[in-house]
């Protein structure tokens, strides 16, 4: 019996043609943050959009902040997530607490909306495993740095979801590069045919580090393919944040309906360089990035806001300085957070310390001891 | 009593775990209805259903990432990779998650799963089907590894991998699936994974080996026995962490040391039990430490497969150069 | 600026449809050996036909002497391709001799066509490595047993054309079960997008061992595999060897002409066991094989060839004769064939035999004459 | 002459290669226009354009499958793997396939490519940037694993691999891209692939290091030196074929051993080289062979790396127990 097909193919009965797909593309907001069609009704309250503007303002905060503390020497090679903020604070607005979010390590700002804090994002990228902690989003995973190898994670989690018949929900966002990897072809294939509750994000930035989107594949969108393994694909607009939240809350209630998974691709922009060990100018052109300023997703909702009459000079200085502080004093008590005894990279190697591995932390114990003492002479 | 094989050996821990534990999943390429290609599944399908016996894709990569995902999400996969040439798709996430998920979370999530393959050589199997990979996992921190060298064995240590909360990566030598054989009870007693087994007590020579090369072994002692050798034969079991106490208090009695595996000699396995007795043993030893095992080259198709193999006769041969080192 | 797209993708000028897709399906014989249209002009010829069905033929002959061998300890596990030869004897048969076939390993008809002798795969599959010297086929790859890993060294030595801009053209043959795989799906993208002299071929028998078609994908066609890549994907009845001929050789023109890659799909049937090993009917009823062979190539042919006027029954018995004969004489001489000298594992393991591989070497050696000198006392 | 770094001598020897034989081509993520990560194809866009110098998807399996192609297709491959934690994808291809075409074909197809990845530690990188997974390749019957230590050696070695024709992992330590520099010429001069480089004479014991631990092992056997002991240090090098005779005859001499390197101790490739010293040297050792490594826990993220790195002042402890040893 062949498989019934999840998507919206249209199955056509002529004897010559055995299927045919088609990709949606949904925007609400125009880059001028001018409304195209009417708002979601998820959408309407000024309330929520400010709440998303918030996330999206936080994001940069934190971003900036990072690099900071990168450029000083506090914090190791760090990936800012500028201009592309909306698309992980778009899908983490349209979660639930107990639904699962399997990062790549670019969605800072969908970590901070879920409940990780500045405070575990600082020491995660300033070297500390304690940041992955994540005491506030005990579900979510830690960042993934293999390229795409979280996609399978996120379909396993979304199995145990759905073997135990939760209500509940997997989100897994990689990037463009990732696509083309053949974990995540895997983790979409499995996803399809055990029809989990998982949506695969793609946060389709334009680059992976210096390879432009057109030399990652010749499909002409990436949305697509969920057409090789029978689910829906889409695309949005990914510098629009209330159409990220719109089309990824649709998907999400229809995986916790058990309807099964999709693809949604968010087209977006990398403003800055890759990571701080990046120099873009090497390979892209400033012309280039400049006209995807005007894109931006915070200007976008913000110039929506103020048009619709729901926000003021005054709310935005508000904001701004509520959130500097927050990440002024979240970097602070990162910086004075006392590091971790160095024989804690024994203690978690195994559910119980093997026999060999406890005479090995004796032998850095009584070396870190002796290195005090004669630090003490 | 009748006579148990170590597949039905391995059989018996893996129902006997789904039952007393509904967190234990098993999952891999037709373990379903078809039982396994050897059968080790055989019967699973029918007394648990398609949930926790599942039939994946052709996808080992996928297979072990899922199985993360799984164990993240709170069951315990027991993921089964068809032959042992096939589970190299695997490494990139056994080593780069499973072994780490609870060191890089802080003990937040954990990662307990048992990937089982088939091992070895001996049954003239196709190309990439005969391989003794242990070597490949044995330097990833975090990660159990275990073979099996006897049906109660396999029992035992199976059910102790599966109970445990580390990944385990557990290889079954094919050889020794249907060519193993004996009485045993499936009274749900697991065996320690962090333990080396004594077998035979000896006064010359220790032989240290793993998985089919262990019935070689017991031969040997068996017929050097006849030739008043006396020769202790351990079982490795559980490669990593490595009990290496036990050969070392068996060598520093004996004074010698064979060890033997299938895998090829260089970076196998067997480099580091030797260096660990070199160490332990130091003023013990009478003569060098012999290594029989596979030799550097690709496992040869069928024809050749027993020139490349270890066997007795070679461990032997080692015995006696060991005997007559002076 | 973005990939041109080479799928027959209709690009939709609606703002909400991004691109749309469709897959065509191509049939000349039902499965009674009717003509359902036109044959197209490369097949009208009947000594075309009579070389196809000879390669049917003598593939079924070769895979019927192989499981008797295996049967009797001669050979070792063994995979019949019973009931599908027409997929890869109509893709040799659309090849030309430069050209490259990277088999998986049940392409036993293909490789016979190709000039692979059946002494050579009495050997392989008797557990003999000179089995893979293809005397006569000095440019195909030996079988490759990791399901799908094959589809990447296709896209290799594609590339490796295409450098050398040469008119070739790389045929990589593999299962339903292999498109489940992440390098399978890797191969595809980077064929895509690197435009690789290469046609990847699926022969979906129904079954990869005792998991069914409708368990690897919620795909609805495995053809559409090749949408997610941006490469043209369709079907073909592989039970119909010229179909599959046909749509092959249309496929290799566009390749050579650099025109990219595609995506073949051809629908068959595993009739026989998974292997010699495998036991089917403890996964799929006989009630589910029986109507198949109502679908099998050879009698299709046979049945259009002999209502075409262009085949009698002695036609059909000096044929069986003809290939009989030759097939016992290969069975014969792979029986007499020599043994490989055991030390020869190591001489090929290195371009330069190293000194610590001679050692090695040395001791098998002598351990071999010492075990004959032992035997001859 | 001004002084030159190891990347820079990583891209002299490729830019070498490249001009010499229009067969190698090179290629991975980011190796184009950016001139790859630590710039080490910096310049090779610009000199022999796209087809040669070729910017790939993000596809490690791909990378390496495909330069398996290409290579049994006429060309030397030269593939990049950008960080040391992202080469797993490829072992299955390495395994399976590159190690065995010329075996499997009888000198049919062959298989010349060089896999470069950096490794190691000491650069307070990301997780999963920092390992050293030779051991995983050694253990791979047709391949060579090469490890630089130095500008030179790079140079020599690189050079080597890209003109043998057997499949090479070439691993570079990140530390020492930028952190060991020296005079040298571009002059096309290869260094031995099957050979083990003697650094440093000394009498009383042999350091055995390769990559960023051969500095460290200089610095040690610097600082010993003025204790009155004098160290040899050998830098392996190749790794796979092993030279473990160069190692045997030094220690043979010195007595003593002291292997060091930055993977995990057990299953590292310090247990291979001590085992064959500790068979081949056996009547010669005065003390048992040191091993100074990582230890078996997970690569820690940058804070503790340098507690989890051996280094000079961690080596000279075990050259003082070697020492003390009676
Ligand atoms: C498997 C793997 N290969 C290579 C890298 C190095 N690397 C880090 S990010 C990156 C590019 C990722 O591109 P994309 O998926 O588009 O995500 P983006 O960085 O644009 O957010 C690369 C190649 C990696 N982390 N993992
Ligand atoms: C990577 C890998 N996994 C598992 C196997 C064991 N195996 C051999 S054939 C096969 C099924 C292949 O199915 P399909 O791709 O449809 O090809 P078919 O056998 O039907 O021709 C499996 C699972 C293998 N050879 N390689
Ligand atoms: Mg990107
Ligand atoms: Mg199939």
């Amino acid at each position: 019996m062949p498989h019934k097909p999840q998507n919206k193919e249209i199955i056509v009965n002529s004897p010559n043609i055995a299927a045919t797909f088609e990709i949606d593309f949904t925007r609400y907001l125009d880059p001028a943050g001018k409304l195209l069609k009417e708002l979601p009704a998820e959408a309407k309250d000024p309330a929520t959009l400010k709440s998303l503007y918030r996330g999206l303002v936080r994001a940069r905060a934190f971003d900036t902040k990072a690099v900071a503390l990168q450029r000083t020497g506090r914090l190791g090679t760090y990936g800012s997530s500028i201009g592309q903020e909306a698309v992980a604070v778009g899908a983490a607005s349209a979660m639930l607490a107990d639904d699962v979010l399997v990062p790549s390590f670019r969605e800072h700002g969908g970590q901070l909306w879920r409940g990780a804090t500045p405070v575990e994002l600082f020491l995660y990228w300033g070297g500390d495993e304690r940041g992955n902690s994540f005491a506030k989003a005990p579900h979510d995973f830690p960042n993934c740095v293999p390229v795409g190898s979280h996609a399978l994670h996120a379909a396993g989690v979304a199995l145990a979801i759905k073997l135990r018949k939760e209500p509940r929900a997997v989100v897994c966002i990689f990037g463009d590069g990732a696509t083309s990897k053949g974990d995540v072809y895997e983790a979409m294939n499995l996803a399809g045919v055990w029809k989990l509750p998982v949506v695969f994000l793609v946060s389709n930035n334009q680059w992976a580090i210096s390879v432009p989107r057109s030399a990652q594949s010749a499909a002409q969108t990436l949305a697509q393919k969920a057409i090789a393994v029978g689910i829906p694909g889409e695309q949005v607009d990914g510098n629009d944040v209330i159409a990220v939240r719109t089309v990824v809350g649709v998907a999400l209630q229809r995986v916790r309906k058990d309807q099964g998974p999709c693809v949604i691709e968010a087209i977006t922009y990398r403003l800055g360089d890759h990571t701080t060990s990046d120099d873009a100018s090497r390979y892209r052109k400033d012309t280039e990035v400049t006209p995807h300023w005007q894109e931006e997703p915070i200007k976008r909702l913000q110039q929506y806001l103020t048009t619709a009459g729901s926000w003021t000079k005054a709310d935005e200085d508000k904001l701004l300085k509520e959130i500097n502080e927050e990440i002024e004093a979240a970097a602070a008590a990162f910086l004075a957070t006392a590091p971790q005894e160095p024989s804690v990279m024994f203690d978690y190697t195994y559910a119980q310390l093997p026999a060999d591995l406890a005479a090995q932390k004796q032998a850095v114990l009584s070396s870190l001891s002796a290195n005090l003492s004669q630090a003490a002479e | 009593m009748s006579e148990t094989t170590m597949v039905q050996a391995v059989s018996l821990a893996l129902a006997r775990a789904m039952t007393e534990d509904e967190r234990v999943i098993v999952l891999g390429e037709d373990v379903g209805v078809d039982g396994g290609v050897f059968r080790a599944t055989d019967g699973l399908f029918t007394r648990f259903g398609a949930d926790r016996v599942r039939d994946t894709p052709l996808s080992e990569m996928g297979i072990g990432g899922i199985s993360i995902g799984l164990a993240a999400g709170g069951f315990k996969p027991v993921a089964e990779i068809q032959f042992s040439g096939f589970i190299f798709p695997l490494i990139d996430q056994i080593n780069n998650h499973a072994s780490r998920f609870r060191n890089r979370t802080r003990g937040r999530l954990q990662c307990p799963m048992v990937v089982r393959a088939p091992c070895g050589g001996g049954i003239h199997a196709p190309e990439h089907h005969s391989e003794s990979p242990e070597a490949m996992f044995a330097n990833i921190p975090g990660l159990r590894v275990i073979v099996p060298s006897s049906p109660r064995r396999a029992y035992g240590l199976l059910l102790a991998a599966i109970r445990g909360s580390d990944p385990v990566v557990f290889l079954e030598p094919t050889k020794l699936y249907r060519g193993a054989r004996e009485e045993m009870l499936d009274d749900g007693k697991d065996l320690p994974v962090d333990r080396c087994f004594v077998l035979r007590e000896g006064r010359d020579v220790t032989l240290v080996a793993w998985g089919a090369m262990v019935p070689e072994a017991l031969k040997t002692a068996a017929e050097w026995e006849a030739k008043g050798v006396s020769a202790e034969v351990i079982d490795v079991a559980t490669l990593k962490p490595l009990d290496a106490e036990t050969i070392i208090n068996s060598v520093k009695k004996t004074g010698r040391c064979v060890i033997v595996h299938e895998a090829p000699l260089t970076g196998g396995f067997g480099g580091e039990i030797a260096a660990r007795v070199a160490e332990g043993a130091f003023s013990s030893l009478l003569a060098p430490i012999e290594r029989v095992t596979g030799y550097d080259t690709i496992m040869p198709l069928l024809k050749l497969e027993n020139v490349y193999l270890p066997n007795a006769a070679r461990i032997g041969k080692a015995v006696d150069r060991a005997m007559a080192y002076a």
